[in-house]
């Protein structure tokens, strides 16, 4: 925790204020091989997404034949990090996907593919603090642009603490010299909660600015969502998803 | 994401039971199982404890040896967590390398551990950049009925607790407890159809749309969280699972004494 | 080999004789998931067997359309032993579950669950010599308990060889400075032998008088196998087992 | 051998055009489609390139770090290439470990590159036989519509070139560039009904019979050569797409200065 | 590259003219559970091939509905070479598989046998380079010995460069200072090319030269293979072979 | 136990010969197929022997290098034994790491060697606790008809007797012969509805009820032993086998003078 990582104006290393995020791209549609993709930078991450299906499950025998499954695998290239990651499934990013396949089943609409998988592929090209909220951020919009029916967007970002102040958004820097981390995705129509784990130390107050900081930012990545999408496609499409996602999520809980 | 069917008929009794504000077992929302713990009880371990919470029973150990420090924290000791399902304790349980839920359970009973910085690992330091104190966590689940999470957690900490440093057999002077700073516990509760329960049963985990489980210290602070399936949660079901942990924390501390 | 093992009095390091086994208790039915289970402590051993089945074989190509098939695994949990063992099966637990799940196949009626499999999984948490031999007592109490029908109960032993004696169990230190081993699996009424391995040097006179001790040592351990399913179970069900086994065998084998 | 499936219409329309010696897309045989290559792509890495030839698109890095050399060659840095057909870039890319395609595209890259001795092995000697530095070359394939190979290698020239040894980091001295001694190009062409046609997209390399990937340094020397596909091609055909490869090999070396 | 490998009358280390070729002694029908097997001993090379099939394809979801599959595993064992090997497959013999696989699909007439799979194991028993080239002469052999209805037989030989000369056959120690490297497969009576490689450096006169010396060999070692056959079975029947084939291919590519 | 089917026929008639005392080559109970073992086989082993039992082949050899003892035994040389089961041999043997089955044979090898000291290990110390030699003895099924058990242990039985320590070429002096102590040999019987058969083919092993494997060294005296298979032996079987197992260990162990 050496030297000051907010200065005297409030400001922190890279200027930017406690509450701000780190400028973020989103685009949809940037793969041709898949049935949807899509691209977020976000600060110094690159993110790539990229959906398959619904299509047959493999390996079988998880087929359900009451509905899809989503199985996200996000992962990490060998040189998006400072040291080489070698290739393959680390212990880290196994529990990265299980948490973003569970957030993503709730708002994809999987009882109208029963026994199929829906396959979503994350891969983290270059790394800075916060990949599996960008790498979810772009899933969503990616299985959007597959035209998977859904509920609705995801938006996912990390609030964390440094300095004994809560801020939103760490980049790497701080992240190294960081209190604590506090990932979650919030669908800002709902205030439904799909993601949330923390580490570090925090107090029910801290946490509780985490929540006010965290909420505001996923309604502004879930506006540049749908900017993504709008510019993707005719507007009517997008508009026509929001529609109808709350009568069908009423007929599932109904 | 292996959660096991379920008859339509339990799933249903439970719903409304629930509906009445009720629990199968007759327990209330935010009360644990009867809980159990005995430390010691592998002499082959440096520590160990075994504990039951209701029907679930679960091994801890914890074993010791010298090795080089990481790179990055050249005069610290090392923290390494694992847990086994393994297929003795659950007919959904599979042989083989840890699957998706095990390294999950590993995973956050390491966070729960190092996040609260129960151990005082610069204490571990034997030389710095040569030589540390590595100390291996190994998680047994030998009976499985839910809340593996708390199980483990207690588990870890107990055998954390009861712990001693085997410097003698190493040549690296008399052996000493290991050092804890603090007692850490987690709380893991479930929302089924808006209802919040502690410490779920099997059944209750099958039927649950969501879980959380919240690590808090002795103050009560917050030291790991982790939210897991498919469903979702309010942030006053949130707050509410928080406070609720902060508030039985204090009496689960007491059985790790 | 430092030091004598076997006192003027010929008494061993613990105390024992030559012939005599370490305490051991046995105890069934404690696990409430498994469908059979059984605990042993056998001097510092301590050794979890559950059952499950018979139930669907997987993988599916093992399926033996004529019997069910015997699966044991056999393993060591990390902290059991001195040196932390890392997680997995190894060389050596492998060969021990293959033995053992012979031994087992040979008491169970496999031909009345044709292409299913009764999985046996034993765990060692705490391991102080002869663990196989436990492991294999505690399985076939675990196979009673789970209704399993079998032929008879399987009691096992090693007989080792210190100080150029013969003698029965040895334990972890006499292992340590241990001349020869010879586990051994032992059905009391038939006499007919299920598991045995032999490693170290033994003549053939020390190897009769390895048989006669372990003979001896099988007959009391069945009878403690017996008694753990009687507390378990009222006394006709254990009775009416032992009726009923050599009838089968015969048709078996007629 | 995971060559998939492709419609009866669409292989017909493919022969059809062949026999009147045209493409799909319009090409001459021995014409590229677009390439773009887009260097320092990725800032974690000491090198990397992203090239797109026509819908192929592929990400390659290079990381560096110090390590020991391998007993025969005590005075040489090391070089180790790595190619994951991740299933992101198609739907007949599996999760797990390298299979046998993305072995041989790894090591078809690797050859052209070790055998043109293009890096200077020797210049990334830190103390013989005990310290060297080791490069490595991880090609990512991003999106996959054929001739992995060309953009492959494409990919690692431009990242090999663009690379910084980080001496600094490892506090063995200033940061310098890679020393590279050469531009090697490779040139892939499948054979269809006894067409040669180079640059095959993924529907060509369907139809196609046999496939050869040929090497060549600046002086349009052969460096590497790669044979694939269960079907033959006779030796003036092989000589067919070296002579072709020697003479794109000068327009596709401008692309990577 | 220190000494001079080719002396000044031409002649190589062990005495051999530049396009000369090793000792080569190919034996078909060596195994008795094979269907066919072929061994080589070439130089200090010893190859053994064995060939299973046509039988069912594992695993089933490689099945081809329209012909079988050739697969085809090359192993050195671990003591075929200076270093212990350990076990189990490694890049280089993965890579050689798949070519090696490739080849010999070319003249098997697999149209015949739909969903099956032909399985070609090449254990290299000594390695003393040009194993891949031995082993596809062995196992075209070894193919033919299990009755597989084929087109032709495969022969295969490297040509390398030493000396800034282009040579026939290299063996280990002039590979261990080549210059470069060229195997290739070649059906003599067709001049099909079926297997190329090349590392090093090569002139495109070089290689023209090194297609001479390479095209002579592999007639020589056609030759070697189809004695072989001979010996091993009678002659009209190997004749019938070569008959029969060009006619069942003109029908594959009518 | 991977014990292949076999028709009912086969079965029926291996069956009704025993009946009558017979086997179904001719064979007495207590004779061995004819065995031929041809040591030096594969020049790049420091040991290596081919041996021909009837029609099971088995290719064994020993490979030295240097390495770090044990800690436990920190001036002997270490020996490591490993058997592929390769499916060249066989079409019920599988690729990939090895089974079940392997694993037991190469440990009932490495058990005769390693406690009938055949090896002088000690004589394979270096430098106490920093270097020794490590002898690493690999078993290769070449051809599969029955009682691999006594084909590899007489194949590793031979490689190491005629295996040199490659000193030289570690510059560890001059090269040496392995230095062997003793020549144990296996004798394995099965039994088949009571009747006891030496030295089993395939056909014999498929309808065994029990199998015994029997080593003993020059005085007669056991070294290790292994039981395998579902069925069962009595005692006074297993005296016949030890018997017999030492009555013709002593006609074996001429093969490997």
């Amino acid at each position: 925790m050496e030297g000051k990582m907010i200065d005297e104006n409030g400001l922190r290393i890279d200027g930017r204020k406690v509450d701000e995020l780190r400028p973020i791209k989103i685009e949809a549609g940037v793969l041709k091989r898949a049935d949807g993709s899509a691209y977020v930078e976000w600060g110094k991450n690159k993110v790539l997404a990229a959906v398959y299906g619904p299509r047959e499950c493999h390996p079988r025998h998880l087929q359900d034949p009451s509905k899809a499954l989503v199985q996200c695998k996000y992962n990490m290239i060998a040189f998006s990090v400072s040291d080489r990651k070698r290739p393959g499934p680390d212990r880290r990013s196994v529990e990265i996907s299980k948490i973003i396949s569970e957030a993503l089943e709730y708002v994809v609409f999987t009882e109208y593919f029963p026994r199929t998988s829906v396959d979503v592929y994350i891969e983290i090209l270059q790394a800075n603090a916060g990949t599996r909220c960008a790498g979810l951020t772009a899933a969503s919009v990616a299985l959007a642009d597959a035209g998977i029916p859904m509920k609705d967007m995801i938006p996912s970002v990390a609030v964390g603490k440094i300095d004994d102040q809560v801020v939103l958004d760490l980049c790497k820097e701080e992240d190294n010299y960081g209190q604590a981390d506090l990932p979650i995705a919030v669908v800002p129509r709902t205030g439904d909660i799909l993601l949330m784990q923390m580490d570090g130390h925090m107090t029910l107050d801290e946490f509780n600015k985490a929540m006010e900081y965290g909420f505001g930012a996923c309604e502004k990545i879930y506006q540049l969502q749908k900017d993504a999408l709008k510019r993707r496609y005719a507007v009517e499409d997008v508009e026509g998803l929001e529609e109808e996602a709350p009568r069908e999520q009423q007929d599932m809980e109904g | 994401m292996a959660r096991a069917i379920m008859s339509d008929i339990k799933r249903d009794h439970i719903h409304k039971l629930l509906s009445k504000g009720k629990r199968v077992d007759g327990r209330n929302w935010d009360e644990f199982r009867q809980i159990t713990v005995e430390t010691k009880y592998v002499e082959s371990a440096e520590g160990s404890a075994r504990v039951r919470l209701g029907n679930t029973d679960v091994l801890v150990g914890v074993k010791m040896q010298t090795g080089t420090p990481f790179e990055d924290t050249p005069d610290r000791g090392v923290l390494a967590t694992n847990a086994e399902l393994i297929p003795l304790a659950s007919p959904t349980f599979e042989a083989g390398p840890p699957d998706e839920d095990s390294i999950e359970l590993a995973r956050v009973v390491d966070r729960g551990i190092r996040e609260s910085e129960m151990i005082d690992l610069s204490a571990l330091c034997i030389t710095p950049k040569e030589e540390v104190w590595m100390c291996f966590v190994d998680v047994y689940v030998l009976d499985y009925d839910g809340n593996l999470f708390d199980a483990s957690f207690l588990g870890a900490v107990a055998a954390l607790k009861s712990a001693i440093v085997p410097a003698a057999t190493f040549g690296k002077g008399e052996n000493f407890p290991l050092p804890t700073k603090s007692t850490p516990i987690s709380c893991t509760a479930v929302q089924i159809e808006n209802s919040i329960l502690l410490d779920p049963t099997l059944d209750e985990e099958k039927v649950a749309d969501a879980r959380l489980t919240v690590t808090t210290d002795e103050n009560g602070d917050l030291r790991a969280m982790q939210k897991g399936l498919e469903g979702s949660l309010k942030l006053e079901q949130v707050r509410k699972i928080i406070e609720t942990s902060q508030r039985l924390g204090k009496e689960l501390r007491k059985l790790v004494g």
